[in-house]
């Protein structure tokens, strides 16, 4: 599964850089992660129990954060497994100024495997839009979250 | 987890008072508690068709309710319509028409035309092959089942039993 | 005079059981203490096992046992081929590799087994799966059957580089040759995909080791029930007669369910004897999509030379077929193709190069059609293209090239599936495609009502594709026919039965042999316990090789009633007939006696038995024929493709089926209609797509479209009679005939409706998305 | 392909219902018709530990009208229900004409209308044709009720407004205006697949054509229902003509981004938008036009 979109984000490229390196902050990003530890400087490992509506199954795996140019670019490489299948993934990340702010664009390639991919296949798609949309809605809110504790 | 439901279920006309668990599918209950083997199972997802009886005169998928669900509840399944000596008009009909080949499918197909047939007269072709979509069959192609179901209307309106 | 019963509409004898719920089905087995099965399965198509461990499932409540591979010992082994490659063809490189019971290094395709759990019900057998602990290294995987003979490709057996299962070719004249002396040199690469065989009832096994009789019985979904008596016994080292095997009433087979033997087989009765308990393991609708298999994967690169008024001279057809992870069903499905390429045309010189190919999928083995449809589809399409590019109609390039009346028997020279020489034993193609022009009214529509609705915009279009089908082949079967003192008669098969309408066919030989009433007469299939002998039900061979070995045992137990009723009724044997259970002098109806007082007499009582004697009215005969018979016909079709949405909608179509003696109408168009609704399957609707890493991704009912009812449409069906002269009956086998001229068929009427040039359809399946691209390409283009 | 094990909970009525929910929370998984819920629990994709059942919650079904001539469904009512009820088919027309192009006959004897809006799944015709219609969803919990209108309904794939503890239990269709004309338009693979793409339409005219309202919404195109809002304004205010038609439904692919899948590429799934919004326009114009028309 081919994943592509952009978002602006209200803040400057280095207040969103410094988020989305936040691991609390991504915990928070996606709802039913139930760990998510710091291995080394720029591997996470962690456990999630992903909802979607009826469907749930819990996954753990791992990311792992490489070519990183703080504060516009970075490359992500993730995978991982659980009851309802498996994935294995890498996408990009680039952080460029707009008027607005920040504009996020991201772009990556999922590959799912298991249950999920043999009997799942209309909800693949349809679900990380609905998650990626989720997820920029909890980012956002984040960022004026730390924009307001940095203004304090 | 072994938590158990008391049930009782009229299937056919008779009354059956069973001890299960909560998740077993109807169409278990029906096949491998009440040995009432003529409902067959062929995908446990809705698909196929093969598993619908009548549930309070309704065609369901037995495979998508639970047996306890059935609580209080009347159900019919193939074995409620003739005997091999004396077989229903439908079942008639199916024969007559070469409207089965394996087998497998046939229950089901019978148990989703049944009630239309039974609640209607002066059904369309439209109406008939309506009938008939939700229900799939690898062998016949269908020709001979839609036949059968044209055959059955004539039966069943021209006075043959119930 | 007896009645004439073959070649009647009687309606079957099976039916009453199977509509009031009444037939035995292998999920209906339940006996006491029986215990149920589930595999655990890998979801990855290619890794290295590195660790299996169930003790967690061991200890949930209601779990008796889990097995993994090392727990087998030396019973784990690879199963056996069940079909060796042709010895008769020289330099045939094939290489061996059969799937496992439980895998044991390393996982070959998604679904092989893992594991096996043993529980008091499916559900907490299916609970415990969860319970297992698997540690399994994901390896590169290759799905492409191009991609997997690259020298750098993953190795799907890791000793053998790179992924070649079988090379062979064969040649017929000089293809070269040919090609110099051609006006004409049409070149093509055709695609085909992957679809499964669909049966309704998934698998299923119940075991069950009696300790006290030594006896093991297994209710098994096959369609090779005595194959799979003898190999059980062999593996497990049992007597034969310690072992029966029952194919029951079976809900399709379609071919995958002859696949022997599936690693499930063998783990139910393995588990039993460990045991000594009953074991029902019945397949789920995802595990079928990815444990049962399938078939159709090829890729062909086609060239036909032909002379400028669209003669063959010659045709090549190099292709690679995909086999999947392993090769137990050697060269059947390639060599099929490689014959019905050659359809029912004078193709003077052909040669073919094929390459057997392991994947990471699903193994293939035959599935209806098994290969013809392929071949069929290379052949036709090509001629369709020469049409065009020589400018001939596509009726009149056909007829240029069949091959005349007079040249039956005639030999491809090239070797079929039967390791013999592919020889054709009858065949009269002009008159059947003649009458499927007429009923389809081909002038008519082509010449008066395409044009019109043309101009109205509407994409109408027609197809007429001719075929032929190798049906019947041997080695042999068998049958017992006995008359019993009730004057009934039972008979016994070793074919086993999954709605081919045995028990109405051979009744129907049986009765109009021995003069009775066809429901009288009482056929078991497909229990080894009463019949010990033959193979099994495939390869369109039930019509064909079973019914004539029931035909001569019918015939030899007809010859004794007459013997012995000429004795009894002191009257020679030529002035004696046999109706309605009662064997007559003619002349002097009320001089008679009745089937069963002969029965009851040729059981003789002490003192009454003559040196000599055999008992009954019995006899066991058995029929195999040199080589098979070959089937033919054509289909055509009116389609509309819905411009703006690529929609297909079938709006006629026509069979004209030669399967020579037709034993029952009937049941020969429910075949065909059934055969042609699986074509239409597969090459609209269904099409197992998977993904670079080996995943299926369209596993369930929900997205491997199966069609509906609303999908197909009325087929018109009429019957030429050409019989077969290799058989006492004359028949040829029907089962798989109308699956297979379909894609062909399809395509061609598509792309006439389509109506565009340059666009050209070399695949199937087809689907309106593709049909979407192909057309919006062609009209940017245009 | 057998479920894992739950708890079984069958309240006989909604405040008892409720409590569950508020008891169990995420835990719990009401159970309406099941027919989507129940084969996913067969995968085991879906695990719920405790299913709260709602069939025994016969205050549930039932079709009324109001007197403004708001439609009233409860959300326990069965597809057939609504399929062969003859106040839908006055007060709702587009529900009615939607209901058999539903799943299978079999599918619409169990499964509800209401468990059909809570699923949200974004191939589903009813969640569509109730927001082309403005519907509103009553939504209660043991915290009390509320009213969500459809258009804000719909949050993504399978995901609604409902909260954990919250049911749906009453749909609201408003009365149609005069002179508006409706369709559902979708193309499927085979007769009861999920539609590649479907699409609803709602138009209502003046008494010189003019268009004064137009709602097109479509499924399968997105995580939910999605609305082509600026197509249908390009309708609002004028006079319809085939030609307005044929530029609106051109303009919808702007504003759709679907998907890929198996059976469609993203630029057949475009195509097929504008193809069907045009033909569901044209039938909604004709019905609008002369209300008796059968056009079909």
């Amino acid at each position: 599964m081919k994943i592509e979109g952009e978002h602006v984000f209200n803040g400057s490229r280095e207040e969103v850089w410094a988020m989305v390196r936040d691991p609390e902050v991504l915990a928070t990003m996606l709802p039913g992660t139930t760990k998510l530890s710091q291995l080394s400087e720029n591997e996470y490992e962690g456990a999630i129990n992903l909802r979607i509506g009826p469907i749930s199954g819990g996954f753990s795996g791992r990311v792992v954060v490489e070519d990183e140019m703080p504060p516009e670019h970075c490359k992500l490489v993730a995978e991982g497994e659980g009851r309802p299948g498996f994935f294995k993934g890498s996408g990009t990340v680039d952080l460029i100024e707009v008027d607005a702010g920040t504009l996020m664009k991201y772009e990556g390639e999922i590959q799912i495997g298991g249950k999920l991919a043999s009997i799942g296949q209309r909800l693949i798609d349809m679900t990380s839009k609905t998650m990626i949309r989720q997820g920029m809605k909890v980012l956002d809110a984040a960022l004026d979250k730390r924009k307001a504790q940095a203004a304090d | 987890m072994s938590n158990v439901m008391d049930i009782t279920v009229t299937v056919n006309g008779e009354v059956f008072q069973r001890r299960i668990e909560p998740r077993l599918l109807l169409s278990d209950f029906i096949r491998h508690e009440l040995n009432l083997s003529g409902t067959h199972v062929g995908c446990e997802q809705g698909v196929c068709g093969a598993c619908t009886i009548l549930f309070d005169g309704m065609p369901v998928r037995s495979c998508l309710m639970f047996a306890v669900q059935a609580d209080g509840h009347e159900i019919r399944t193939v074995e409620d319509l003739g005997t091999m000596e004396d077989l229903h008009p439908l079942q008639e009909a199916f024969w007559e028409t070469h409207a089965l080949q394996c087998g497998f499918c046939t229950s089901g197909f019978l148990m989703s035309i049944l009630p239309v047939l039974e609640q209607n007269s002066g059904l369309s072709e439209d109406d008939l092959r309506h009938a008939l979509e939700g229900n799939l069959c690898r062998c016949t192609g269908y020709q001979h089942i839609e036949d059968a179901v044209r055959l059955a209307a004539e039966k069943m309106s021209s006075g043959g039993e119930s | 005079m007896t009645a004439k019963l073959i070649g009647k509409r009687i309606k079957r004898n099976e039916d009453p059981r199977l509509l009031t719920g009444q037939a035995l089905f292998v999920d209906d087995v339940e006996l006491p203490g029986m215990l149920h099965a589930a595999f655990l399965r890998s979801e990855y198509a290619h890794a290295r096992l590195k660790g299996v461990d169930v003790s967690a499932a061991l200890e949930r409540p209601g779990v008796v046992a889990a097995f993994t591979a090392e727990d087998m010992g030396d019973a784990w082994s690879p199963g056996p081929p069940l079909v060796i490659p042709p010895p008769t063809i020289e330099e045939v490189e094939f290489y061996t590799r059969t799937q496992v019971p439980l895998v044991k290094d390393k996982v070959r395709h998604a679904g092989e087994p893992l594991a096996i759990v043993i529980a008091e019900s499916r559900y907490i057998a299916e609970d415990a799966l969860d319970d297992i602990v698997v540690d399994l290294e994901p390896l590169d995987v290759v799905t492409d059957i191009e991609r997997a003979l690259d020298s750098d490709s993953p190795l799907v057996h890791d000793d053998l580089e790179p992924n070649l299962a079988a090379h062979l070719v064969q040649e017929k004249g000089d293809y070269a040759a040919a090609r110099e002396e051609a006006d004409t040199v049409i070149k093509r690469r055709i695609t085909i995909e992957r679809g499964i065989a669909g049966a309704m009832e998934n698998r299923g096994i119940v075991a069950s080791w009696d300790n006290k009789q030594q006896q093991l019985t297994v209710w098994d979904t096959t369609q090779s029930p005595i194959p799979i008596r003898n190999g059980l016994a062999s593996m497990f080292g049992l007597s034969e007669h310690q072992v029966r095997v029952i194919a029951p009433f079976v809900g399709g087979g379609f071919g995958p369910k002859i696949m022997m033997f599936y690693p499930e087989e063998v783990l139910l009765t393995w588990s039993t004897l460990k045991m000594g308990k009953p074991i029902k393991w019945i397949e789920d609708r995802r595990e079928n999509f990815y444990a049962t298999t399938q078939e159709r994967g090829q890729v062909h690169d086609v060239e036909l030379a032909l002379t400028s008024d669209g003669r063959i001279l010659g045709l090549r057809d190099d292709f690679l077929h995909d086999t999947g992870a392993y090769d137990p069903y050697g060269l059947t499905i390639p060599l099929n193709t490689q014959c019905h390429a050659l359809g029912p045309y004078d193709i003077p010189n052909f040669s073919s190069d094929l390459k057997v190919v392991f994947t990471n999928k699903t193994l293939t083995t035959p599935v209806r059609g098994a290969g013809r449809p392929q071949g069929v589809y290379v052949i036709e399409r090509m001629l369709d293209i020469a049409a065009k590019e020589l400018g001939i109609d596509r009726v009149e390039i056909r007829k240029r090239n069949f091959l005349p009346n007079d040249v039956f028997p005639y030999d491809n020279i090239i070797i079929d599936q039967a390791f013999a020489s592919f020889v054709i034993d009858s065949g009269d193609y002009l008159p059947a495609m003649e009458k499927a022009l007429e009923m389809i009214g081909y002038e008519k529509f082509t010449k008066e009502e395409q044009p019109k609705l043309r101009e109205e915009g509407r994409r109408v279009g027609i197809g007429v594709v001719s075929f032929i089908e190798t049906t019947g082949v041997g080695p042999y079967e068998g049958a017992r026919v006995t008359i019993e003192s009730s004057g009934k008669i039972s008979a016994a098969t070793g074919v086993g039965t999954q709605g081919q309408s045995h028990f109405t066919t051979f009744a129907q030989i049986i009765a109009e042999q021995l003069g009775v009433d066809v429901r009288d007469v009482h056929l078991v299939t497909g229990d080894t316990a009463q019949f010990h002998w033959g193979t099994g039900t495939f390869a369109s061979r039930g019509a064909v090789v079973a019914a004539n070995a029931v035909n001569a045992a019918a015939s030899i137990v007809r010859g004794k009633v007459l013997k012995l009723a000429s004795e009894v009724l002191e009257t020679p044997e030529e002035e004696l007939e046999i109706e309605d259970g009662v064997v007559r002098v003619a002349d002097i109806p009320t001089r008679s006696i009745t089937l069963g007082d002969l029965a009851q007499r040729s059981n003789p009582l002490r003192g009454a038995v003559e040196p000599g004697t055999e008992p009954g009215l019995e006899a066991t005969a058995y029929f195999g024929p040199n080589y098979g018979a070959t089937a033919f016909g054509t289909h055509a079709m009116i389609v509309e493709v819905d411009p703006e949405t690529m929609m297909v909608e079938i709006k006629r179509y026509i069979v004209v089926e030669d399967c020579g003696t037709v034993l029952n109408p009937l049941i020969v168009e429910g075949q065909i209609h059934g055969g042609v609704a699986h074509g239409i399957g597969n090459s609209f609707y269904e099409k197992l797509v998977f993904d670079d890493n080996g995943q299926l991704l369209n596993a369930s009912f929900m997205d491997y479209l199966i069609p509906t009812a609303a999908e197909v449409p009325r087929i018109e069906v009429a019957h030429q009679e050409t019989p077969s002269p290799l058989n006492p009956l004359g028949s040829k086998g029907v089962g798989e005939a109308g699956a297979i001229p379909v894609p062909a068929l399809f395509a061609q009427a598509v792309e006439n409706a389509l109506g565009v040039d340059g666009l050209e359809i070399l695949e199937s399946p087809l689907s309106p998305q593709r049909l979407f691209e192909l057309f919006y390409e062609e009209e940017k283009d245009a | 392909m057998k479920p894992a094990p739950f708890e079984y909970i069958a309240p006989t009525s909604v405040e008892e219902a409720l409590g569950h929910l508020a008891e169990y929370g995420y835990d719990a998984k009401v159970l309406a018709g099941g027919q989507s819920l129940i084969p996913m629990m067969n995968f085991r994709l879906a695990q719920p530990s405790v299913l709260v059942d709602l069939n025994k919650l016969a205050e549930l079904s039932y079709i009324r009208s109001e007197k403004d001539g708001e439609l009233r469904i409860g959300a326990m009512t069965r597809h057939h229900q609504v399929e062969h009820d003859a106040l839908v088919a006055e007060h709702a027309p587009l529900i009615h004409e939607t209901m058999p192009k539903i799943a299978t006959p079999q599918i619409r004897s169990r499964g509800t209308f209401g468990g059909s809006i809570a699923h949200a799944d974004p191939a589903a015709e009813l969640t569509t044709i109730c927001v082309a219609l403005d519907g509103r969803f009553r939504c209660r919990s043991a915290r009390g009720e509320r009213w969500v209108p459809a258009k804000e309904f719909f949050l993504g794939m399978f995901t609604s407004a409902l909260e954990p503890d919250e049911i749906l239990v009453e749909i609201a269709i408003p009365p149609m205006a005069p002179r508006t004309g409706w369709a559902l338009e979708e193309e499927a693979r085979r007769v009861h697949d999920f539609a590649l793409v479907g699409v609803g339409a709602v138009l209502t005219l003046d008494a010189q054509n003019r268009c004064e309202r137009a709602r097109l919404v479509f499924l399968s195109v997105g995580d939910g229902p999605v609305e082509a809002e600026k197509a249908a304004e390009m309708l609002i205010g004028k006079e319809v003509t085939p030609d307005l038609i044929r530029t609106a439904a051109e303009a919808v692919s702007d504003e759709l981004e679907p998907s890929a899948d198996l059976h469609a590429s993203v630029e057949y799934r475009l195509h097929l938008a504008r193809v069907l919004a045009k033909r569901a326009l044209e039938r909604a114009f004709a019905r609008a036009v002369d209300p008796g028309s059968r056009a079909a």
